[in-house]
């Protein structure tokens, strides 16, 4: 399994990520799921004006690795990109892009989805959110709390 | 024995500082390293790094109680995290 | 709902599908999920040489759009794009492209996923597949079936 | 009355064409139509034409028996799709 995890200031490019896929990919490979996280201008009826990005370095890139590390175990994939931003980001801009290569649909979705669950949980991130009234830290949500947490219960659907 | 104390996100703002040094006795675990912030911070800040939901990194590495801690080492208060 | 289903024979440019994207999208968008599939250069330890696909002009097109709002009745979706490719392909080519765009992931993964489910199932294709033994045309497998009646049933995690 | 037949795929190989034009009496329905394509086309053919996966669309909308053909309807024997 290929795996690449960045942490970076600078803009993510989409296109440059899955043309280099395409480069180093071995042929078996006939799924692809992507996901892009932005930032949303609006969050519970208050507009979002900016969202600043915080890790650790050297823990944030491990804790990413571990969660890679768990999909790859759980399901078949040929290869992982995960591009995590950091700073301040306004509304719109991208935050995050997973990308996920395997032979077969079902791997690549359910993996690519894995991640983002975990990512909400399990990275090493903190995200402070500013509003024309506020500015605040985030925290994950009971909500994404549980959507990892699900992931843990055996799940009828793997066997597909 | 001196080791590195960093804090992040809002512990960083309650606190006004990313980093610290400090010098603790040998051995030293954190209980020790509390006692020497609970002379330098007050009772509001304290309460900040204690908060249920804040965890420690030891050289980064989330870690369990009981800690005993070495020269050198790098310890963390870690608030909730969210990523993605 | 921003809808935009095309067949053709051309290669799909990634790409331009999703600066596209982000150049229409209302700000309010926090997830993008993609799907590709691609040619696979194995099945069933064959060689794949080629894929032809064939469709039927009008009647495909409805397919998919009626696939699409299925999706769109079932979450909250803000954009949807379906490329589907027609003619021969060779081992490792683009056959599709699903990039569905939703205020949250839970939706835009959900829904990219049950497109895929019932391209495969319900939309008016014909794949033939070409080895160095054989030709034959292709069926949707008792598998993908099964996946598509999935979405059939009540999916306790819908709420989340 | 005239009506357009469409094979397509696997069938459209076993016909040997993509589409025909056959007249039909009025009314006519998927017996007539069947009986017109018997006196042209073999018991094989037939066969694959009567496959139980094999499914009718009337002017590119999937039909449901009975069907009812009227003057230029166009129709397609489709086996069995695929996607994605």
């Amino acid at each position: 399994m290929h795996v690449s995890v960045r942490i970076q200031e600078d803009d993510i490019w989409v296109a440059d990520e899955y043309r280099a896929l395409r480069d180093r990919m071995p042929g078996t490979i006939g799924a692809i799921a992507t996901f892009i996280g932005l930032v949303r201008d609006q969050q519970a009826d208050d507009e979002v004006l900016s969202l600043t990005i915080e890790h650790y370095p050297g823990m944030t890139e491990q804790s990413i690795h571990t969660i890679v590390e768990s999909a790859g175990q759980r399901w078949p994939l040929d290869d992982v990109v995960i591009v995590h931003r950091v700073g301040e980001l306004a509304a719109h801009e991208q935050i995050v892009f997973v990308q996920v290569a395997a032979g077969h649909r079902a791997a690549a979705f359910a993996a690519c989805e894995f991640l983002m669950d975990y990512l909400k949980t399990d990275a090493v991130f903190w995200k402070r959110e500013a509003t024309p009234h506020q500015t605040r830290w985030l925290e994950s949500s009971a909500q994404d709390e549980s959507r990892a947490r699900a992931w843990k219960t055996p799940d009828p659907t793997e066997q597909n | 024995m001196d080791i590195d104390v960093l804090f992040f996100a809002s512990l960083r703002d309650v606190v006004g500082a990313a980093s610290i040094s400090v010098q603790l006795p040998v051995p030293a675990g954190q209980r020790e390293l509390l006692a020497v912030l609970g002379e330098r911070f007050s009772d509001t800040v304290m309460q900040a790094l204690q908060a249920e939901n804040v965890r420690i990194s030891v050289n980064k590495t989330l870690a369990t109680q009981p800690l005993s801690y070495s020269d050198g080492d790098e310890i963390a208060f870690l608030p909730p995290i969210t990523g993605g």
